[in-house]
């Protein structure tokens, strides 16, 4: 236990270093779900066209 | 194989869905264990005790800002020059991770000079161009925004890129030019990095890591970005009709 | 060229840029004492930085007008079918801007340095660094000010996008006439802005013309 | 000779029209018409070389004009909605302007004015001008100095009868001068012997 | 009111006014450690003055837009014509205009206030001071946009006839400030700019009202 | 009833015209007719108390306008050269824009942009429009908030036969409505049953 305390404790500057690793998993991690996200939304919105498109024109035949 | 063989959007499309996962869990990897040489593998530096383990995400998170700018010139100008199809895409899917990781490396920064030099924020050459290169990025985004018609858009940015890039000079060499509180170079440099192999090795791996993060990312980012350019083209045709 | 007279005629005509970045760089020079105090060497401390400082507002603010005039009334479209060719235009309403904004401003640095107690060997310097840095300014301000003719939010944008680029001029500027004050060496960071100015000569007005080529479509 | 090949044209990513073409002789007039938001402005556009064709090209003497743009500018005049006219500055200024520009004789100033009949408004400045003396004004360049193709977009707006007759005149000189004209309107321009190439909307 | 959310609208939409001058604020309060130096004393010394000093250019400069590009396309006309009384519509074209202004100054400065270096005590003061203030930048503002609309050399003169007003809001603004640094007692210099606002209320969209009528005419 | 006795008109310090006289009843119209710069638009103008007159008085009802001109403004609409269409925003937003600043019901702007044919354009934002429909946009706000009195000054520019078809039946609906028009015109509005003003130079 002492010895994970004094892991955390990063000899005084906890407050230092683990804010600067948390915040970059967050800003990696938010870059890679917002990224991934509109990647499968944009995914979705073309197949839903795409399928629009091909219905109509089997409409018109 | 020329420049051309990836022009096609469909290969690319097929290529890129086939290498992000790989480069995805390569990137988590490469990151889960460099997250643990830098906590708990290197020792404290006899100087800066454990605020010296900041470094290992601060400076690769500096090069990744100064590193994606120096891509996002280079598709613009090739964008511009060769008219590549895929280039402006590369361009403007960068741009986000560009300013994220700028924005990372002035955090970082920012939590490191506090114990360092005493204060979060000091208006040194460095640190400033790091700063503008934020606003660059900004910038650049904002351009791309405010300009409906893509194709116009592309261009105005790509030249906005290329005259942006005098910046990148200034930040590489801004602490050789001006003295400043900061570091100057110690692993990027003519005569080799001055800097101990136990640190050194897990300062790559990092670099290594966010480099792939990279990659995974801008292939996830230009697929949704040629998503969206069909999805414009659809649309429209759907209006027009 | 015709193109700079017309400018300069018009600019006498509407006054609108001509005195406006004057107006501007004195007003914004003489509000300072007012805001930090009488304190001569404090003043003398900080003239170098609020003069250039000033003088890359002013040479900003005065960018916006730059093309957008002639764009909304049409005179843009008929300036490029005037078979002159795009970078020569663009190349004389940059230096007509810097006639009627950089030059009004260099003249009047020395007599506000005067009132801001800065020190004789500064002057020289100040002199040197705004007579090479300014033209650097209307250059690279051209690329600004084309890129943002059609965008909506055109002033604000102008702003992100040009600051960030005049940023190595004010440096350099600065650097050189605080290296003159204390007596050191000053041509390096000379040198710099020379450099600087003399790669925006061929580059600016190129890619400005291209940016407005765009937006005339 | 000045022809368009196959044209089509692109607005907002959207196909405004295609498979356009027309040719103009020496002497000839070309009279677009259409409904509202047809192309016919665009059109004009693309003949300054303002807009880029999406397909198809124009050519003048059978010379591709995307090839050397420059050359084909000085020899056309476009006057659009946008007239290009200081407030600024007087009539007489306004019209000296460009024609210095242009590198014309000053004599003609004085010619173009008169033709469009606001002789005497040459010192007033434009900012004091009606609708219809703010259009002669803009209209008067093309007398000031010469070129040969004159691109005209809806050139009777706010003109009164005797505006629209200087025009008329203007036109009839010009053609009988080897010039050439392409004009959107929507109303009859009282020009005899033109061609008409109706717009339709897609 | 319609004009009020009228203005707001248009005002994201084209960004112009709101981010311009909150960009400017910024990016002119960013300049300045670049131009001096980066000493912290120094900059904390002239940090009020600089922030205030940048604040009046701020609305200064957004001022020239605020009934100009309505009269341009016959939107002031109209709007006179919709029935409203002028006064009204001019009080609500002032608030757009703090709100798009003024607002995102005062909600910007304490972060500039902090990388200036400026101390605590100064803080609550810097804060209250423009709360009370930047309403009289846009009040005072208005008259002289209205004087200048059809004026020709309108940029120049604006700045010419609002900036002279604007000293007083400046040195009271500054003094409460650094009096509240100092640990000297504020108040009195917040009352004096209290009873400048509360003056301007009523004196200036009557005066400003005025003078868009002249304009139309 | 809307009157005007011995109007007279200075602009820049010249006197105008002078001795003007005319009158519209409810449901009548009055076309305004004379060459460039004899003084419609400044005719128009007054009658929208944007200029004071130089001499003589206009009355609606008897009532001077002069005494209650916020009255005299919310009954009317002045569509003018400078169109008052905002080009950041959508078609939709410009005429809403102006119908809750005159306090009308929002039902009435898809009824306006229908009438004048601009409903498939809602969405578009005003920079994108040709000249034709930009100025439908501007025309589309006299159907979106009602007002007894409209002034046009030269309303067909670049409207397509099609536009100003729109417009006749609008000035019809508003005339069987017992709406008054004021137009100023260079070309043939086809209107019947109009009273026409010829304006003289001086
Ligand atoms: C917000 C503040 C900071 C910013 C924006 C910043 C920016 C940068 C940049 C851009 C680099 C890459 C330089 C290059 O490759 O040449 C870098 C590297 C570095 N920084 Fe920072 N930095 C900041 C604060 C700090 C602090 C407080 C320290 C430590 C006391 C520090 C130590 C380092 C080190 C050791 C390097 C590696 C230099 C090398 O080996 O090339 N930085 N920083
Ligand atoms: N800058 C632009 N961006 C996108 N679309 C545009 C732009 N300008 C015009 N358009 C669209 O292109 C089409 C053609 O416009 P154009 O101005 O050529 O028409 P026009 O025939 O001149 O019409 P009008 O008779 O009304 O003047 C219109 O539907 C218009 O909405
Ligand atoms: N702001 C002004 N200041 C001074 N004189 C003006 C002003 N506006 C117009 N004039 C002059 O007043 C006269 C009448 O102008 P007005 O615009 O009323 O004419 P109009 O009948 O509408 O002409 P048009 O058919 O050309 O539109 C013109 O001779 C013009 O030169
Ligand atoms: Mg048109
Ligand atoms: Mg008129």
């Amino acid at each position: 236990m002492e010895g994970m305390g004094q892991f955390f404790a990063m000899g005084g500057y906890a407050g230092y270093v683990w804010p600067a690793f948390a915040i970059v998993l967050v800003v990696m991690a938010a870059l890679w779900f917002i990224s991934d996200r509109g990647w499968r939304k944009s995914e979705q919105t073309l197949a839903a066209l795409r399928k629009n498109r091909r219905q109509r024109e089997s409409d018109a035949e | 194989m020329s420049l051309h063989y990836f022009a096609n959007p469909t290969r690319f499309t097929r290529l890129a869905g086939r290498i992000q996962p790989w480069a995805g869990g390569l990137a988590a990897l490469l990151l889960a264990v460099g997250f643990y040489l830098a906590l708990i593998v290197v020792p404290a530096d006899y100087q800066q005790g454990d605020t010296v383990r900041i470094m290992f995400v601060h400076v690769p998170s500096a090069w990744m800002a100064m590193f994606c700018y120096i891509f996002l010139a280079v598709a613009s100008a090739v964008a511009l020059i060769w008219k590549h199809p895929l280039a402006d895409l590369a361009a403007k899917a960068s741009a986000p991770i560009g300013a994220g990781f700028t924005f990372l490396a002035l955090v970082t920064g920012s939590l490191w000079g506090k114990p360092m030099w005493g204060a979060w924020w000091v208006w040194d050459a460095r640190l400033t161009s790091v700063l503008i290169l934020f606003f660059l990025y900004l910038g650049y985004m904002a351009l791309w925004q405010s300009i409906e018609d893509g194709q116009k858009a592309a261009k105005a940015a790509a030249v906005l890129a290329l005259v942006g890039a005098i910046n990148v000079p200034i930040i590489k060499f801004s602490v050789d030019w001006w003295n400043t509180l900061h570091q100057p170079a110690s692993v990027l440099r003519m005569d080799g990095p001055a800097i101990h192999p136990s640190m050194l090795w897990p300062l790559l791996i990092m670099a290594l890591a966010f480099k792939v993060y990279f990659v995974a990312l801008l292939l996830a980012r230009m697929r949704m970005e040629l998503n969206l350019r069909r999805i414009r083209a659809l649309r429209l045709a759907e209006r027009s009709s | 060229m015709a193109v700079i007279t017309r400018d300069l005629h018009l600019a006498v005509r509407q006054g609108g840029a001509t005195f406006l970045a004057l107006v501007f760089f004195l007003l914004t020079v003489t509000l300072f004492p007012l805001g930090i105090g009488p304190e001569p060497a404090i003043l003398a401390r900080v003239a170098p930085g609020v003069l250039w400082v000033a003088a890359l507002l002013a040479a900003m603010l005065s960018l916006d007008r730059l093309f957008q005039a002639d764009f909304e009334d049409g005179s843009l479209e008929q300036l490029t079918l005037s078979g002159l060719p795009l970078g020569g235009i663009v190349l004389a309403k940059i230096i007509a801007h810097w006639l009627t904004t950089g030059l009004p401003l260099l003249l009047a640095a020395p007599i506000l340095a005067v009132l801001l107690n800065m020190n004789t060997e500064g002057f020289a310097a100040l002199l040197l660094t705004m007579l090479i840095g300014t033209p650097a300014l209307s250059l690279i301000g051209a690329i600004g000010a084309a890129l943002t003719l059609t965008v909506r939010r055109g002033g604000v944008l102008l702003s992100l996008l040009v600051l960030p680029l005049y940023i190595p001029v004010l440096i350099f500027g600065v650097s050189a006439i605080d290296a003159a004050v204390h007596g050191l060496n000053a041509k390096p960071h000379v040198l710099l802005l020379a450099a600087l100015t003399l790669a925006a000569i061929p580059l600016c007005p190129w890619a400005a013309a291209a940016a407005v080529k765009l937006s005339l479509e | 000779m000045f022809q368009g090949h196959d044209i089509a044209c692109d607005r907002g990513e959207r196909r405004i029209f295609s498979g356009l073409d027309f040719q103009i002789a020496p002497g000839q007039a070309l009279v677009l018409r259409g409904p509202n938001g047809c192309g016919k402005t665009s059109l004009l556009r693309m003949a300054a070389t303002l807009l880029k064709t999406a397909a198809g090209q124009l050519t003048w003497d059978g010379a591709d004009i995307a090839e050397d743009p420059e050359e084909h500018r000085a020899r056309l005049h476009y006057v659009a909605h946008q007239d290009a006219v200081k407030s600024a500055l007087t009539v007489r200024e306004n019209i000296a302007t460009w024609s210095k520009i242009r590198g014309s004789a000053d004599a003609r100033i004085d010619t173009a004015m008169a033709a469009f009949g606001i002789a005497h408004l040459a010192d007033t400045p434009a900012q004091y001008l009606s609708a219809g003396q703010h259009r002669r004004a803009a209209l008067a360049r093309l007398i000031a100095s010469p070129a040969t193709l004159w691109l005209l977009d809806e050139p009777t707006v706010s003109l009164d009868a005797d505006g629209t007759a200087c025009l008329q005149q203007a036109i009839m000189d010009h053609r009988a001068d080897k010039g050439m004209v392409m004009a959107a309107t929507h109303i009859e321009l009282g020009l005899d012997d033109v061609e008409i190439l109706q717009l339709k909307p897609q």
